[in-house]
């Protein structure tokens, strides 16, 4: 973990509402697929917490992909190259790789859930793994790293809606990957609601899945205890130092 | 590290007037990959139990304007992790450490005081008798004369370390309940804790927070502090630390000029987790340059004689 | 404009539930060139005493993260003044005009209150027990829960018009103040009053406000203005008119969702001089939107309870 | 009065630490030299109070100068052009323009205080009157519309490190001016220990002296009873709609 300033060496617009910021140059955070990185702006005094973005690789470098949703994502999307960012990572637990892959890989991303497991397919690629990876949206406006994801492995879309890909959700091709391959490894990233069905429809067909979590953050290192969840057991772990990668059944337990 | 900036409150001496708040910084420990803590005044630790604490139902924290509202509920290790396994780390680490103390009880914060008193390298007790995210004690101990200097004699009853008692901004009379304190005994003050606030997401209709309600801290809260600071050091002849909203060196400036004799660095952290060691930094400059001392400081607001 | 907005506040109906706070919007004639001021629910105006007042020593605001600070100290132009002067125009306006009173003593807060009985247009009073920024009268009034209701009682006595109280965040049990100006016979009270503040400018190491403290007001303090509305709402039963830091339309309903049946908008004034009829627009768009009414909101925020 | 958005139509750097902002377009300014206009940025929550600025006319068009000194000039000064703007204005009380000017006209500026007797001196020149303008700055790079006033009517530079035109105060000149013109009317805006210096000069020469005045503001528009500052006689004025320009015998009294 290391905490310093860096510039922004290149921006793009992946998509509507998503920029990717890339930052590598002089910084040296080095992570793994599902760690994390706090960044903000050299903006004043509000907002004062840092927002927790998932480290990517596009492109062999280091960057994140950030999603338009409030007042401090709105605030990165409107910087500039060469601008001043603030970087406190890398940070929490990644997903642990499998050492046996023989029963497959698939990756199961919901919106911007995208980001920690685009990285993680490059990874597996690199490794001689080729993931599949399955890619959820509302609306085929909403795929951001689509054709990043298209040129290194196997993709399958489903939007709600219809336009792009399948119609429906995620869970309907991670199905049938899971009849085929039934001892698959499994990870996921996205709304907590479909973290939930994956997990579900993962364990019911006897698969391991890895599901990388959110919650508010204020520190994202452990010391703040803001970023608890309650786990299966009715225990709190917390996000920035337990996870934000954990095994599904540690959070949503075993029963299908 | 030069002694330009050694204070001593009481009989608390510390290399600097720079402190963690507790809460915001862990038990320090965390810290090492990206600065040394031996720099720092002091490290207030994240309040310790008797027992350990879980803490409070999720979502636990959420931004305001100019600030932020937890409501962690003192989740922590309790005594017994922390002196075995978290005290000799900070030992090598060198750091000058302010065991932050809570209890439900008279009895359970004279057992803590009691307990720490023993235990080498605990430079300060900081009791706090202001939380306002749990149930029982906390903030409820702070807001009345009679019961703060109740906690505050019985911790002194069983301890020789320095007791630094943290004060609550929702208290009516704040110069009063300071001077309850020293009168029981303190040998510092330090103020303030957070006040309790509330924020709701006007689309699910739900608290922002899981507990409901929650402390603010942050510069949202600072002209309330500084307001209190200064009131409070017109009342008492003990140090005050002075904290709420902290952010850059200024910051630190005008709690000294209020009446702090050192102060404590809390959400800051959480913007830049290395920003008390710069504000360290900055104050030695600060006071090389101009060939003071930060004890010149203290209190030296100047008020024009309203007539 | 329509009555989808419309709102009863005990005896006082109110076109919606959108009214300018005292202090920030003058006495409303000012604002006729740039807006309508009858389509607002009612302007609060700036607080009249018998006599009138000269105010603090400059500087009297300044900024502070999130918010302001400000020690206007009640200038006003008098009771003979507002009455002959200004209310003529207002009622050409056809504003609807909450008169904020202030007096130093019962008696004076008791001898407005009659006068005003008498004047043309006044729709309800708001007595203001909480100004932070006076010697005499002011918050001391509004901290307890026993001198609360004897000014209530005072005011209530001697006028058949809606009574609204207005209360200070500095109590240290807000619950028990509201149902003490309840049971003194308030028919609404409106919450809150600014905080006690005070920065200092290291450079010149004088306070920024001449009168040194001035009361802190804007976004920075909602979070605890919503925390007090939601206390006070399970506590009362009459309406409560919300404010403290609203800003926009979506930090109404949160005052609402906390038990507002009405709120002020005060600061913001300031940054926007059209944002109250700006937000009675938005609202009513929102209520029209989904067939509710603002009453459907009030202390709708959604508890879940903690085990 | 009136309160709009507006864009900024274009931004010149006139000397360090400066900027003016031109917005006049669609915007329905007119205003009086010494009136001023309350402006902010669309930029969120804080600051959350407009920031008083004269208003200028430079090149025929509505603008103002504004001096970085802090937060929210600084927030001023990095905006671009076609950014929004929020005005509110013209507001409070112009200098009043002498119906006779055989006296003389001396214009003293000192600083920033430049913005008002600049739109003020093109009026006069356009009303055929040639005003002599008194310029003092501490050094010669802080000497925004320089050549622009030294295109329309006559100046006399001052700064104190004497880096450009005369070494010392800008009362100097003012007073070899008085000497030949002992009735002229002189008005004058700057730092305020400056404003009573000249109005002290102009007094004691027997010359009516106009000065314009800052004071921190909330609203701008008389609502607050922020801006109040103490006159000669001890009463409270507010510098927004009493002011802020004054006769300085109101505010520093007739004693020399
Ligand atoms: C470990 C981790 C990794 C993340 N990775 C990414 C990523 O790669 N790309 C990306 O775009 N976003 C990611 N997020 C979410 C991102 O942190 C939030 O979207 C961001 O903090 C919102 O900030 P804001 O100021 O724009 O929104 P706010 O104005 O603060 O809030 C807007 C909305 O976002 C919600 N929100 C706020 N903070 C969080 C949070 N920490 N987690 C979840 N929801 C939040 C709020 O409840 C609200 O609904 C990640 C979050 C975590 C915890
Ligand atoms: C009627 C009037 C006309 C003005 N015209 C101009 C102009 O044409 N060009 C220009 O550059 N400036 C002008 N000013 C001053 C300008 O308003 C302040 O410089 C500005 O508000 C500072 O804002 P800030 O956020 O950058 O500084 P802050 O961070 O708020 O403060 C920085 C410094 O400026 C001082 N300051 C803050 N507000 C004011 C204020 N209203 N008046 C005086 N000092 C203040 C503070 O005390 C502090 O020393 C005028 C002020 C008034 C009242
Ligand atoms: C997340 C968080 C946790 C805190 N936990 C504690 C605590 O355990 N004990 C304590 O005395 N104060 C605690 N505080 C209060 C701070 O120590 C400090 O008094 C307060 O935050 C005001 O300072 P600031 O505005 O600089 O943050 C906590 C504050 C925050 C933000
Ligand atoms: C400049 C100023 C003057 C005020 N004057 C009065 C007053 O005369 N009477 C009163 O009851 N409240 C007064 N207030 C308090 C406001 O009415 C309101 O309670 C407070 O500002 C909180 O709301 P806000 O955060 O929306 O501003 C004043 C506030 C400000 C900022
Ligand atoms: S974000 Fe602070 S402990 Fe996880
Ligand atoms: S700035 Fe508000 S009255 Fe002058």
């Amino acid at each position: 973990m290391d905490y310093f300033k860096t510039r922004i060496t290149r921006m793009e617009i992946p998509a509507r509402d998503h920029v990717i910021l890339w930052f590598r140059g002089d910084c040296p955070v080095e992570g793994d697929p599902g760690q994390f990185v706090m960044v903000r702006g050299n903006w004043g005094a509000h907002p004062i917490l840092p927002r927790a973005f998932s480290l990517v690789e596009v492109g062999k470098e280091g960057a994140i992909l950030v999603r338009n949703v409030g007042e401090g994502t709105n605030l990165l999307a409107s910087m500039k190259q060469g601008d001043e960012l603030l970087v406190l990572g890398p940070l929490g637990r990644g997903f642990s790789l499998p050492s046996e892959t023989g029963g497959g890989v698939a990756l199961v991303a919901g919106g911007v859930g995208v980001a920690p497991l685009v990285f993680l397919a490059q990874r597996l690629v690199d490794k001689g793994v080729k993931p599949v990876f399955l890619y959820g949206a509302r609306t085929g406006a909403d795929l951001p790293l689509r054709d990043h994801i298209d040129e290194i492995c196997d993709l399958t879309i489903t939007t709600e809606d219809g336009s792009v890909g399948e119609k429906g959700l995620v869970t309907a091709p991670l199905e049938r990957f899971l009849q085929t391959n039934p001892t698959a490894s499994v990870f996921s990233c996205g709304p907590e609601a479909m973290l939930e069905a994956v997990a579900r429809v993962s364990v019911a067909a006897g698969a391991r899945c890895q599901v990388a979590l959110e919650s508010p953050m204020a520190c994202g290192m452990g010391v703040c205890k803001g970023c608890a969840i309650l786990d299966a057991a009715g225990e709190y772990r917390y996000v920035c130092s337990d996870g934000p990668a954990f095994e599904s059944v540690e959070i949503f337990g075993r029963e299908p | 590290m030069s002694d330009i900036l050694a204070v001593q409150l009481g009989p608390l001496r510390l290399v600097n007037p720079i402190i963690t708040a507790s809460g915001t910084f862990g038990y320090g420990v965390e810290y090492a990959d990206i600065m040394d803590v031996s720099r720092l005044g002091g490290i207030s630790v994240k309040g310790i139990s008797l027992e350990p604490r879980a803490g409070n139902p999720p979502p636990r924290v959420c931004e305001t304007p100019g600030g932020m509202l937890n409501s962690i509920g003192l989740a922590n290790i309790g005594y017994d992790a922390f002196v075995d396994r978290t005290m000799p780390v900070l030992r090598r680490m060198g750091a000058t450490v302010i065991v932050n103390i809570y209890g439900t009880s008279h009895d359970e914060f004279a057992e803590l005081a009691r307990r720490f008193d023993k235990v080498e390298g605990v430079a300060a007790l900081e009791v706090n008798i202001s939380c306002p995210n749990v149930k029982e004690g906390g903030i409820h101990f702070g807001v009345s004369g009679k019961s703060a200097s109740g906690v505050t004699r019985a911790v002194r009853e069983v301890t020789s370390l320095p007791v630094i008692v943290k004060l609550s901004p929702e208290a009516l009379d704040l110069p009063d309940i300071g001077k309850a304190v020293q009168d029981a005994g303190a040998d510092a003050i330090s103020m303030i804790n957070t006040f309790r606030g509330m924020s709701i997401d006007v689309e699910t209709r739900k608290p922002r927070l899981g507990a409901v309600m929650g402390g603010l801290s942050g510069p949202a809260i600072r002209p309330l502090a500084v307001r209190m600071v200064y009131q409070v050091f017109k009342a008492v002849n003990i140090p005050i630390i002075g904290m709420g909203g902290i952010a850059c060196f200024r910051d630190v400036l005008e709690f000294f000029l209020a009446g702090a004799s050192a102060v404590q660095v809390g959400t800051a952290n959480f913007t830049d987790p290395t920003i008390a060691v710069k504000i360290v930094d900055e104050f030695e400059e600060y006071c090389g340059a101009r060939g003071i001392h930060p004890a010149d400081l203290i209190g030296k607001v100047e008020i024009q004689e309203v007539k």
